[in-house]
C-alpha cells in the first residue's frame, strides 16, 4: 500500500462492501466501471439534505431554500475546482456524460456544424459518445472520421494525424476506455486538434473518477463525467465546457430556471449556467456529488491513481498466468484500473455467472462499446475493474474464481 | 449459482444435440441477443400433418442458451407446429431445471424465441 | 381530520418538519407546490439501496446487478398502476417535468409537426410548459394559439372550442395551476381535442402529487410528473405515452441502453421503455420514486385530495379575513391546496421574509409562470400551498404571521 | 429575521429619499429582476468634474431594494464617478446593516448594479 493509502481501511466507509451476497460469501466488487459503490459519507450527505435542507433551489427565499440553494451551488464551486474549472459557471449539471454529450452534440453542434462537415470519432468510444453522433450526423449531415485502435489497444495518432488534415470541426475522444483500460494522450490530441481549427469533446466518464483531472492544463474544449462512477448517486453528471463556447451556445431543453423572462409566445435565454439547467435539477444528487468529491479529495486523486496502477500490474499479472486466458489493452503502465477479457470456450455471460457463485461480481457483456468488440471479432467479453476499495485480495478471489470456471466448463 | 452449470446442462452444451442447418428446410429463421451476442438458427422440416420431421439448430453464445436449444430440439421431435405454439417460458425452465434472473432468461429463451417467430411470424412472440 | 386520515401523525414520518428553523421556531412548510419534503420510508429505501444493491442495471449479472434491475424495473411498474398505464412500458424514466415535456415536443413534435402546424398553449401554464413549445415553434416554425385564464382563474373554454377550430395538432395544458391551483377539466379537454384530431399532452407536476389520476380515463395522450413534488427525491420525473405514439417516436437522447446495436457510424434502436433513457440513468432515484408512490398508496390519494380540500377551503376562509390581501383563483372546490396572493403595499418579497423568520416557509415571485402574472398585471405573488403532511394549525400560524407583516409595514 | 426590517430601512422604503426623474439627465439607467420584478432607475447629473451634483430614482419593488436605492442616492452626494467604481456589495450591506441570503442580495445590489452599468457600462459589473 503506497504511503497512508489503505485501501483495506477505505473499504470500511462502504455499506455495500459489507454485504454477503449470499450465506457466508461476502461481496468481491469487480465492477466499479459500470457504477462504484458509495461511501457512507455520501449517503450520510443525501439523508442530511433530505432531513434537514430540502427545498427548490433559486427562487425561493425561506430558509430551506436558501440552505438548499447554497448546498446546491456550493457543490458547483467543489465540482469545478477537483476538475480545476477558471469558473463554477462553466459547471453544467447534467443526468449523466451520456446527457452532456448530447448537450453538446445538439446546442454547440446544430450551432456551428453544418452538411458536410466532418467529426471525428475514435473505435474505442463508449455508445454515449457515439450514438449522439450519429444522431446528429445523420438529422444534419456530417462526415464521420475513425479513428481506429491498433493491435496494443491504443488508437492510432498517425491515422489521428492524417484525420485532421480533412479539416474536421470536431473530434470526440474517450480519456480513457471502459474496455480497454487505455488512457489516451488527450493533451497532446489536443494540441493536434486546435493546430486544425478543431475542438475537442472528451468523455471523461472514466478518467475522472480515477486520476487527477485538470481541463485546462489538458486545453480542452468540452469534458463529461457521472457522479456514480465517483462514488457519487445516480441521475447526476457535469458537463464542463469553456465559458466563451457555453455562453454562445443556445439553450438545450426548455422550461423553469433557464429563463430570465417568458412571455406566451417567446422568452429571454438565462446566464450560464442556469440556462443549460431546465427545471427542478437532481438538486440532492448534486449535492451529494460534491460530497463524493470532497471524500476523493481527502484521498487524493493522485493517491487514489497509484493504488489503482498497483492493483491493476497485479491483476493484469496474474490474469495473464490463466491457460486460455486474454486480456485485451495494452500494458498496465498506460492503463486505468479496467481488464476485459476472454476465456478461451467459454462465453464471458457464463464467467461472470460462476464468479458470481462466490461473489465475485464482473461485468459481462459488450459494455456498451460494440464496434470496440468487433473490432477485436468478438462479441462480448468479461470484466473487473478496480477502484481505490479493491485490494490484492479481492483479485486473488478472481484468480481462484477464474479456475473454477475452467474446471466447470474443463 | 453453479448449480446452473448442471452435469445435464454442461453435457448439452458440449455436446449439442441436432447441431447443424438443414438445407433445403421448410421453416429457417434465425435472431441473436445483441447484448451478450448469443446467436441461435433454427432449421425444420415438417410433413404434411405439419409435425416436425427433422430439426436443427446453430448458433454460439452461453452455456445456457446453446444447452436451451440443443434441449428444445431434442423436445420437438415429432411435434406439431401446433404444439410447439403451446411452449412456455415454463417448459424450458423445466427443462434446463434451474431459476434464471432477468438477463439469463434471455439467454434461455432465446432458441424458443427463434423457434415461435419462425414456425407463426413474430406477433406470435411475447416476451414475458 | 377525514377519516382514518390524520396529519398529525402523517407529520411523524417526515424528518424535516421536525426540524427548527432556528431556536424555539419550528419548521411550517407551506411550500410544497416547489418541491414535497420526503418521508423516512423514502429516505430509508434510498439508503439501503445505495448501502445493499447499488449496482448499475440492465446489462449486469451479477447478484447486485439483479437486484438493481429488479429494483428499478418493479418501481416503474409500481408508478405505471400509480396512473394507471395500460403497460410500464409506457412509464419513461426522464428528470423531471420539464425534461418529460422536451422529449415529447422535440420527439413527437419535430416528427409529426411542420412549419405552419398550430399548437394551443394557455395562459396558466409553468414555463416548463411554455418554452419547449416555443422553441420547437421558432425552430420548425408554428403557430401558437392561447387559451386564456378568465376571472375566475378558470381556462376559457369557449375561446378553447374556437381554438380548435383552427385544426391544431396538439394541445398542451396542466392539469392543476401551480399558482391558481385551479383543476382544469382535462377529460372534457380530451375529447374535444380528440375531436378536433389535436394530440393532447398533460402537464401533470401538480396533479399527480395529490390526487387520483387515471390517464387510461382522462383518454390523454401524453403524462408527465415529477418525483420531488409527490414525496420522492430530486432527479427523476415521469413521462407516459400512448404505446403507439411512443412506439412509433425516434429517440431523443442517444447513448448506452437506447440501442440495440451500435456499429460506427450507425446504430438499431432499443424498445421501449429503454428507446427514450439512455445512459445510467437515476437508479436510485426511480427506485425511490417507487417507494414514494408505494407510501402515497399507503395513504390513499383519495383521501390526500380530501384532506387538502379540506384544509385549503379553511386556508382561504382565514386568508380573505386579512385586510388588503387578495388570494387569486377560484374557489376553494375548484383548486388543489395552493393560494397564491397579494398584501397590499407589501412586496411578496417581504412577506415571505417576514413569514421565515416565524419559521412559515412560503414562496414569493412568479412561480414559474410570469405569463400568468402578467395577466394579473403582477410581477410577483407569495403563495403557501398544502400538502398531507399540513394541518389547520399551520395555516393559522399563515395567517398570525401574515399580521406581524401588516404590522411591520402599517 | 425581522431584523432585516430594521428600522431605517423601513423609513426608507415608506420615505424613499431622492425619488424621481431627472430630465436632462447626464447618465440614465434602469434595469430589473426579473425574478422577483423588483425595478430600478437612476438618473445623475454630474459637474465638470465628473462628480454627482444631482441624483434621483424610481422604481418599483421590495423594501430592500428600495431602501437600498434612497440610501445609495443619499450617499453618493458630490462624489465623483471614480469614487463610485470603487462601491462594493459590501458597502451596501453597511448601509442596510444586515445579513442577507443569495436571492435578497440580489434585491439590495440592484440599485448599485444600475448605478455603475449607468456610469461604466456593463462589463463594470461583476456579480459577486
Ligand atoms: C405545473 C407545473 N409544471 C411543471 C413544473 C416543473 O416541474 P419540474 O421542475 O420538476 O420539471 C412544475 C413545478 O415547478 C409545476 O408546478
Ligand atoms: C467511457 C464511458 N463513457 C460514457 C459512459 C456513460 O456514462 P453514463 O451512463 O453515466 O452516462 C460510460 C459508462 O458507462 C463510460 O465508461
Amino acid at each position: 500500500m503506497k504511503g497512508g493509502f489503505d485501501a483495506n481501511v477505505i473499504r470500511q466507509d462502504f455499506p455495500a462492501l459489507k454485504r454477503m451476497v449470499k450465506e457466508d460469501v461476502p461481496l468481491v466488487y469487480l465492477d466499479t466501471t459500470a457504477t462504484s459503490q458509495k461511501p457512507k459519507q455520501v449517503l450520510d450527505c443525501l439523508n442530511d439534505y433530505y432531513s434537514n435542507n430540502n427545498a427548490n433551489v433559486h427562487r425561493g427565499i425561506h430558509t430551506l431554500a436558501e440552505e438548499a440553494t447554497a448546498g446546491y451551488e456550493n457543490a458547483r464551486i467543489t465540482i469545478g475546482e477537483f476538475i480545476n474549472a477558471s469558473n463554477e459557471k462553466e459547471i453544467i449539471y447534467t443526468r449523466n456524460t451520456t446527457e452532456a454529450i448530447n448537450l453538446v452534440a445538439n446546442s454547440w453542434g446544430r450551432t456551428n456544424l453544418n452538411s458536410g462537415d466532418r467529426i471525428i470519432l475514435t473505435e474505442m468510444e463508449h455508445h454515449s459518445n457515439l450514438v449522439p453522433w450519429q444522431m446528429l450526423a445523420a438529422s444534419i449531415g456530417l462526415e464521420i472520421d475513425i479513428i481506429p485502435v491498433d493491435d496494443n489497444g491504443l488508437l492510432d495518432l498517425h491515422v489521428y494525424e492524417q484525420l485532421l488534415d480533412k479539416n474536421p470541426k470536431a473530434v470526440c475522444v474517450t480519456h480513457m476506455s471502459n474496455v480497454l483500460g487505455t488512457l489516451n494522450p488527450i493533451k497532446n490530441m489536443a494540441i493536434n486538434a486546435h493546430d486544425h481549427g478543431a475542438l475537442i469533446i472528451v468523455d471523461g466518464a472514466q478518467s475522472a473518477p480515477h486520476m487527477p483531472v485538470d481541463v485546462q492544463d489538458l486545453d480542452v474544449d468540452f469534458f463529461a463525467f457521472s457522479a456514480h462512477k465517483m462514488c457519487g448517486p445516480t441521475g447526476v453528471g457535469i458537463l464542463w465546457g469553456r465559458y466563451e463556447l457555453l455562453d454562445a451556445m443556445p439553450p438545450f431543453l426548455g422550461g423553469g430556471d433557464m429563463i430570465k423572462r417568458v412571455h406566451l409566445r417567446d422568452f429571454d435565454t438565462n446566464d450560464l449556467p442556469y440556462k443549460f439547467e431546465a427545471g427542478t435539477p437532481a438538486i440532492g444528487e448534486a449535492i451529494g456529488m460534491g460530497a463524493a468529491v470532497n471524500y476523493l479529495n481527502g484521498l487524493g486523486m493522485q493517491s487514489i491513481w497509484e493504488h489503482e496502477q498497483d492493483i491493476v500490474s497485479y491483476a493484469m499479472d496474474r490474469l495473464n498466468e490463466v491457460p486460455g486466458l486474454t486480456v485485451y489493452g495494452p500494458e498496465a503502465e498506460m492503463r486505468g484500473g479496467v481488464t476485459a477479457f476472454s476465456l478461451d470456450g467459454v462465453h464471458p455471460h457464463d464467467i461472470s455467472q460462476i464468479l458470481d457463485g462466490d461473489g465475485v461480481a464482473v461485468r459481462a457483456g459488450h459494455h456498451c462499446a460494440m464496434p470496440l468488440h468487433e473490432r477485436y471479432k468478438l462479441v462480448a467479453t468479461a470484466r473487473a475493474s478496480f477502484y481505490l476499495y479493491n485490494t490484492y485480495s479481492d483479485v486473488d478471489k478472481l484468480i481462484e474464481g477464474l479456475h473454477k470456471v475452467k474446471q466447470v466448463f474443463g | 449459482m453453479e448449480d446452473m452449470y448442471r452435469e445435464v446442462i454442461l453435457d448439452h452444451y458440449k455436446n449439442p444435440r441436432f447441431k447443424g442447418e438443414l438445407d433445403p428446410a421448410d421453416i429457417s429463421y434465425q435472431d441473436d441477443n445483441p447484448l451478450c451476442g448469443d446467436m441461435i438458427r433454427i432449421d425444420l422440416r415438417v410433413d404434411e400433418n405439419n409435425r416436425v420431421v427433422e430439426c436443427a439448430f446453430s448458433g454460439q453464445g452461453c452455456a445456457i442458451s446453446q444447452a436451451s436449444a440443443s434441449m428444445l430440439m431434442e423436445d420437438i421431435q415429432g411435434k406439431s407446429l401446433e404444439e410447439i405454439k403451446e411452449y412456455s417460458r415454463d417448459d424450458i425452465l423445466d427443462m434446463l431445471g434451474i431459476e434464471l434472473g432477468p438477463v439469463r432468461l434471455k439467454c434461455a429463451m432465446l432458441s424458443l424465441k427463434v423457434l415461435k417467430v419462425g414456425a407463426y411470424g413474430v406477433q406470435e412472440w411475447i416476451e414475458e
